[in-house]
């Protein structure tokens, strides 16, 4: 990766939009959040916002946008495994053959 | 990139102790897993007494356990317990990881690749010095009021939350063996995709280095889980949360004060999302190295080496998806034990394909019955028995009677005794005059072999029938008391002197290590006539392994190549003409 | 097969469907085992490097290996669709009505089992940590709830009658338990902090389960499989399965046996 | 001794040298180390009676500045690195300050929303919720400052490197920059979970 100096300069003024709509998004979120809209849309919505701020850092900051294909690779399949974890775990809750909580 | 420094004399302790050079940190790594192992079998044998003989004194040793673990050398139940969790923990995480992957993968693996290192030599020092120190923390244990954990290699909360302090070692010792595999498999995965040198494309590589690259791949992305289990049982048991802790727990009839509102099961779900990816960690270097064995005294190439790769880094794949079948019976439904028994039956077909490929690879050898190779032909039956049982215990319904039994005791040792440990004799005979320039003695081997292949099946067959019996395991009095074990249990007597005859037949093999020091050179830097890398360099590498970096021509495994004199062709050795 | 896995006796109506699925799993290993056995062994001897100074480049060219390994694959497709996912449905889900059933609860503890029957109405009384005692009041019942008046408490001791579903809500006091009856063919952990429920049918009694064993004295066991601690050894639970009226009589010997009890409580 | 190849430059077919890759992985195992984290605090929320709401307990307007706070260091962190690429040393040296200064002020900030907490008695042992709250918050808070001893390094001593080899040093906090950017990630992901939500 090369960059010269004119892209650098380039890449600054990029930096500091992100900068601005990490910021706005944030107060988005917590604006949202006095809404007290109800949990589940809550959810949704403030994840949403998450996984966009999330991936403004992760793309721009971390230079995601022109990563290499082993790094990708690498993400997705950890994004795989990170999303099986959590699915079924979710799922074991539901399907549970029994009453949990009794004391 | 400064040189100075590198041609000066490096003292004692950098050169040997904190060193960064690759081939010193897997000796280092083999050299500590030994003794843990060692240790893990010293345990295995004093169990095996008590449950040969419950209640009565150990012989000669009895009276060293220590008044609180065994009185008049009788082991007192929560000995038993800390013997077996320790056991399972030292045996898998510091005997046969350490071995499989630090000791072999580190001296390997970049030998293999032709690379002068690791990619990262000071990190690979550092994942010594933390699997030694979690070494050290996890013997000490047993020295602590109470003595070391006493609830199962699995340490399932609540009562490993309840547990005495030993508890608290066995998590702090964990997390350093976690971050030791950690910085080593960051290390593996990055050594084998970037080192790799001149020629060596993905499908030239030795099926050793698939394995261990998958192998980093689970290490790298499972254990974590554990880790945060890991770091949650200790706010239980330290900072008195309840993570693991329902409300209106009642311990010894008193209500314990805890806020309540966790689940055991939150326990069981991330351990395992490690603990079966890590069974994998136990078998594929195995693999590997059965496959190098395989290859080279059978004088051919694998048969299916592109099967076996893919197969691998499918089970890889599949390997975390597969966790919940060690817990059919914690209450859970018919859909996700649906899914969980479908995905274990898929994960068999990879292993069911390996195996295929490495017993078809026999046919039409010249096949050579040296020591390595006795060990690796062993493997494959034992391998197959632990494999097939995996079967039964996999459906959730036939799980039913043989859930904690004696079967699934059976099912793993298979696998990772004469299975896995095996393969790692196997790896010991084949590179000891590479690693160390010298030779083992083959008779001796032979002796080895013979002896621990009827005694590991004298152990551990009988557990399959004391499992299909119904007998528990982790029982202090190996079932004494009940009725439907009444009839099984003559077997253990004859299961415990086979494991001491083990024992005996492991003295041939320690004697033929310590007589090798002082016995001759190899005469060759080849002597099995072999044909990966490893081999193309001098006996033991020099530092920086190659004196100028190897080139690749063509795959691992070019043996009895049609119309070449010799019957290998090393994959650094030009085309001629 | 089944006979010659040297199983338990069976005692449940499940169970022999377990018993089956375990016979063909075994069929499988065995065939596949010996299969590859007697081939492993035969290409061992023939290419010894004795009889066979220069190994074949190629090596195997026909394709059976892969037919073997899809035959594998099917046969494991049709054990786990035909036989495991069945059973496993069965013995989830198709929970018989508890008015039909024999229905009680058990609670694990440290290192005993508490049996709780509801008595003749049926219904199971209150419970309560607070009236929680180690020694006269394991299960904390409260015996001022009118439903808990006639209901029976043992420790260790599980009768139920023949051929009739029994409805177990399993739960542990303290730690993971499991209730294993190897003969019933059942084992469920017990987990603090939820009910867990398991049902089956016993088809065999102990008299019965006696004349088999030619042992007078042998009786069904509960016997824990999980590991809860340095007394998990001796954790064992006798199961008694008898006649409807022998168990209708023991129940009423019980009930007496704990009336008499309270009433001495009542006059001390 | 032979140097290890593509500690600097790049390897051809992967495109990366070596210790690009290495923090990747590290990254990547953080993820699921974060992920576990994260499915416990699922687990235990799904299966929990009742869970209070966390701007009922927390304090939001903290964590919103906190969070700013932590983007802001995000910014001037890749903006040192690129300062590095310009060649421009000294504002390296000043983007990688206010770095510093930003993470402190993240950490004191923390530091006093957790005193509050205590002085309120309220503890991890007091409740599920804060037990999950101040695990992953800690956590993050260790890797605080892990990022912050780093790059405390590389302001001060680790430095020198730029006179003797400028390419490596660059790599360097490119390397640190990404794994300070994934601890910005994984706050932006803690926010709304316990604060919001
Ligand atoms: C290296 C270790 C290892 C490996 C590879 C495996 C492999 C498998 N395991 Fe095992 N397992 C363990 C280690 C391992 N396991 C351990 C340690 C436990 C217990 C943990 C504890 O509770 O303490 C356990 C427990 C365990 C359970 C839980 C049991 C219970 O607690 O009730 C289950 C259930 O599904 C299971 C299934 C399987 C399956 C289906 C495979 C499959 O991958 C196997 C596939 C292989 C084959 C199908 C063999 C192919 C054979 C041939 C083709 C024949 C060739 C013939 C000749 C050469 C003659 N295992
Ligand atoms: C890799 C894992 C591994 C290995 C190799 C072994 C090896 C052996 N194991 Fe173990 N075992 C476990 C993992 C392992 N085990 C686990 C996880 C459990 C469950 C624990 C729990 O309940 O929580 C268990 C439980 C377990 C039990 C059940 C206990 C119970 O339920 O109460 C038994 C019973 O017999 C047993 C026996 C043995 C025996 C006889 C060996 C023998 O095969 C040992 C043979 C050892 C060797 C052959 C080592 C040789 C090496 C040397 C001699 C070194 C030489 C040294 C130098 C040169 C310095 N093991
Ligand atoms: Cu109760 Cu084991
Ligand atoms: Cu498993």
């Amino acid at each position: 990766m090369n960059h010269t100096a004119h892209d650098v300069g380039q890449h600054t003024k990029t930096y500091l939009y992100i900068f601005g709509a990490l910021a706005v998004l944030t107060v988005v979120t917590v604006a949202i959040g006095y809404l007290s809209l109800p949990i589940g849309t809550a959810v949704v919505v403030a994840l949403l916002i998450a996984s966009v701020k999330g991936s403004l850092v992760a793309s721009v900051f971390m230079h995601l946008r022109s990563e290499k294909k082993i790094i990708y690779w690498l993400l997705l399949m950890t994004f795989f495994f990170l999303l099986a974890l959590f699915i079924l775990i979710i799922a074991s809750i539901y399907d549970f053959g029994g009453t949990p909580n009794v004391a | 990139m400064s040189t100075h420094g590198d041609h000066q004399e490096m003292s004692f302790w950098r050169k040997y102790i904190f060193s960064q050079d690759h081939k010193i940190i897997g000796l280092q790594y083999g050299i500590t897993a030994l003794f843990f192992l060692l240790a893990g079998f010293t345990m295995m044998m004093m169990m095996r007494w008590q449950l040969a003989y419950p209640g009565q004194p150990v012989p000669f040793i009895g009276g060293l356990l220590g008044e609180d673990n065994a009185p008049g050398g009788i082991i007192l139940p929560e000995f038993y317990n800390q013997l077996g969790a320790m056991h399972g923990t030292i045996m898998i995480f510091l005997g046969v990881v350490p071995l499989a992957v630090g000791a072999f993968g580190n001296y390997i693996v970049p030998l293999q690749i032709g690379a002068p290192d690791m990619a990262f030599p000071k990190i690979n020092m550092t994942s010594y010095w933390a699997y030694f120190l979690g070494g050290v923390i996890m013997m000490v244990s047993f020295f602590v009021p109470g003595g070391a954990a006493n609830s199962g290699w699995t340490s399932y909360p609540p009562l490993a939350d309840i547990a005495t302090m030993g508890q608290t070692f066995w998590l702090f010792g964990m997390i350093f063996l976690i971050t030791s595999s950690l910085l080593g498999s960051i290390n593996f995965i990055t050594t084998i995709i970037q080192l790799r040198v001149k020629g060596l494309t993905w499908m030239r590589l030795p099926f050793f280095v698939w394995a261990q690259l998958v192998t980093a791949f689970l290490l790298l992305l499972a254990f974590p889980s554990l880790e945060a289990a890991g770091v949650l049982q200790l706010m239980d048991r330290l900072l008195g949360t309840s993570f693991f802790l329902p409300s209106g727990l009642v311990v010894s009839g008193q209500i314990l004060e805890v806020s309540g509102g966790g689940s055991p099961l939150l326990w069981q779900h991330l351990f395992w999302f490690l603990a079966h990816p890590e069974v994998y960690v136990l078998i594929l270097p195995a693999m590997g190295i059965v496959a190098e064995v395989i290859a080279t005294n059978t004088r051919k190439p694998l048969w299916g080496y592109k099967s076996m790769v893919y197969s691998t880094i499918f089970l890889g794949f599949m390997s975390f998806v597969v966790w919940a079948h060690h817990m059919y019976l914690t209450g859970m439904g018919t859909a996700i034990s649906a899914f969980f028994q479908t995905t274990t039956m898929i994960i068999s077909i990879p292993s069911v394909v390996i195996l295929t490929a490495l017993l078809l690879s026999l046919w039409g050898g010249s096949i050579r019955f040296t020591t390595p190779m006795l060990f690796a032909l062993g493997f494959l039956p034992m391998f197959a028995i632990g494999g097939l049982t995996g079967l039964p215990l996999g459906l959730a319904a036939a799980d039913i009677p043989l859930h904690d039994t004696y079967y699934v005791i059976g099912h793993f040792h298979y696998i990772v005794a004469p299975g896995t440990i095996f393969a790692l004799f196997a790896g010991i005979y084949h590179w000891y005059p590479k690693i160390t320039g010298r030779q083992l003695s083959e008779t001796l081997g032979k002796v080895h072999f013979w002896g621990s292949m009827v005694f590991m099946n004298g152990i551990f067959m009988p557990m399959f029938v004391q499992g299909l019996a119904g007998v528990s395991r982790r029982l202090w009095d190996a079932g004494e008391q009940y009725a439907h074990a009444s009839g099984v249990l003559w077997t253990n007597e004859w299961m415990s002197i086979s494991a001491w005859l083990l024992f005996v037949f492991q003295l041939p093999f320690i004697y033929n290590i310590l007589r090798s020091l002082r016995g001759p050179k190899v005469e060759s830097d080849n002597p099995w006539q072999a044909t990966t890398l490893e081999w193309a360099t001098t006996s033991p590498p020099g530092h920086g392994n190659f004196a100028t970096p190897p080139v690749v021509y063509r795959g691992a495994y070019e043996y009895s190549v049609p119309g070449h004199e010799a019957d290998f062709l090393p994959q650094n050795q030009p085309e001629k003409g | 097969m089944e006979n010659m896995l040297g199983l338990p006796p069976l005692a449940s109506v499940h169970g022999a469907g377990i018993d089956r699925l375990l016979g063909w799993v075994h069929w499988l290993m065995a065939v596949l085992f010996v299969g590859w056995g007697i081939y492993f062994i035969y290409t061992v001897i023939r290419f010894r490097s004795a009889r066979q100074p220069k190994a074949d480049y190629v090596g195997v060219t026909s394709h059976y290996s892969s037919y073997i390994e899809g035959g594998v694959a099917l046969f494991e497709a049709i054990l786990l669709i035909g036989l495991a996912l069945p059973i496993w449905a069965t013995v989830k889900n198709d929970f018989p009505e508890e008015s039909q059933a024999t229905v009680v609860r058990v609670v694990s503890e440290q290192f005993a089992w508490n049996i709780h029957y509801p008595g003749a109405d049926g219904i199971f009384g209150k419970t309560s940590l607070d009236l929680l005692d180690a020694e006269t009041n394991p299960l904390g019942l409260d015996r001022s709830d009118p439903y808990a008046q006639d209901d029976i408490t043992t420790i260790n001791q599980l009768h139920l009658p023949v051929n009739k579903p029994v409805i177990i809500h399993l739960t542990s006091k303290d730690v993971i338990h499991s209730f294993g009856l190897p003969e019933m063919r059942v084992k469920q952990d017990a987990i603090p902090g939820m009910s867990i429920p398991v049902w089956f049918i016993p088809t065999l009694t102990t008299a019965e389960l006696r004349e088999i064993k030619e042992d007078p004295n042998v009786t069904f066991e509960i016997a824990c499989a999980q590991l809860c601690g340095l007394g998990h050894y001796r954790m064992r639970g006798f199961l008694t399965v008898e006649t409807q009226e022998e168990f209708d009589a023991w129940l009423a010997e019980e009930a007496a046996a704990q009336q008499e009890e309270a009433g001495d409580d009542d006059w001390w | 001794m032979e140097m290890i190849p593509y500690t600097v430059e790049i390897r051809e077919d992967t495109g990366l040298n070596n210790a690009k890759l290495g923090i990747w992985l590290f990254l990547a195992s953080e993820v699921m180390l974060f992920g576990g984290l994260f499915s416990a605090y699922i687990f235990l929320r799904i299966g929990a009676v009742d869970w209070p709401e966390g701007s009922s307990i927390l304090s939001v307007p903290i964590a919103t500045f906190n969070t700013l706070v932590l983007i802001s260091s995000s910014v001037t962190m890749v903006m040192s690195w690129a300062s590095l690429k310009t060649q421009n040393f000294d504002r390296y040296r000043l983007y990688m300050g206010a770095t510093i200064i930003l993470a402190l002020v993240f950490l004191v900030a923390k530091g006093f929303e957790y005193s509050e907490k205590f002085s309120h008695h309220l503890y991890p042992s007091s409740s599920t919720f804060l037990a999950i709250y101040f695990t992953i918050t800690g956590l993050h808070g260790l890797h605080i400052i892990g990022g912050l001893i780093v790059n405390g390094y590389f302001l001060g001593a680790g430095s020198k490197m730029w006179a003797t080899d400028p390419e490596r040093f660059t790599n360097r906090i490119e390397i640190a920059g990404l794994y300070w950017h994934f601890v910005d990630l994984v706050w932006i992901f803690l926010f709304p979970i316990f604060y919001l939500l």
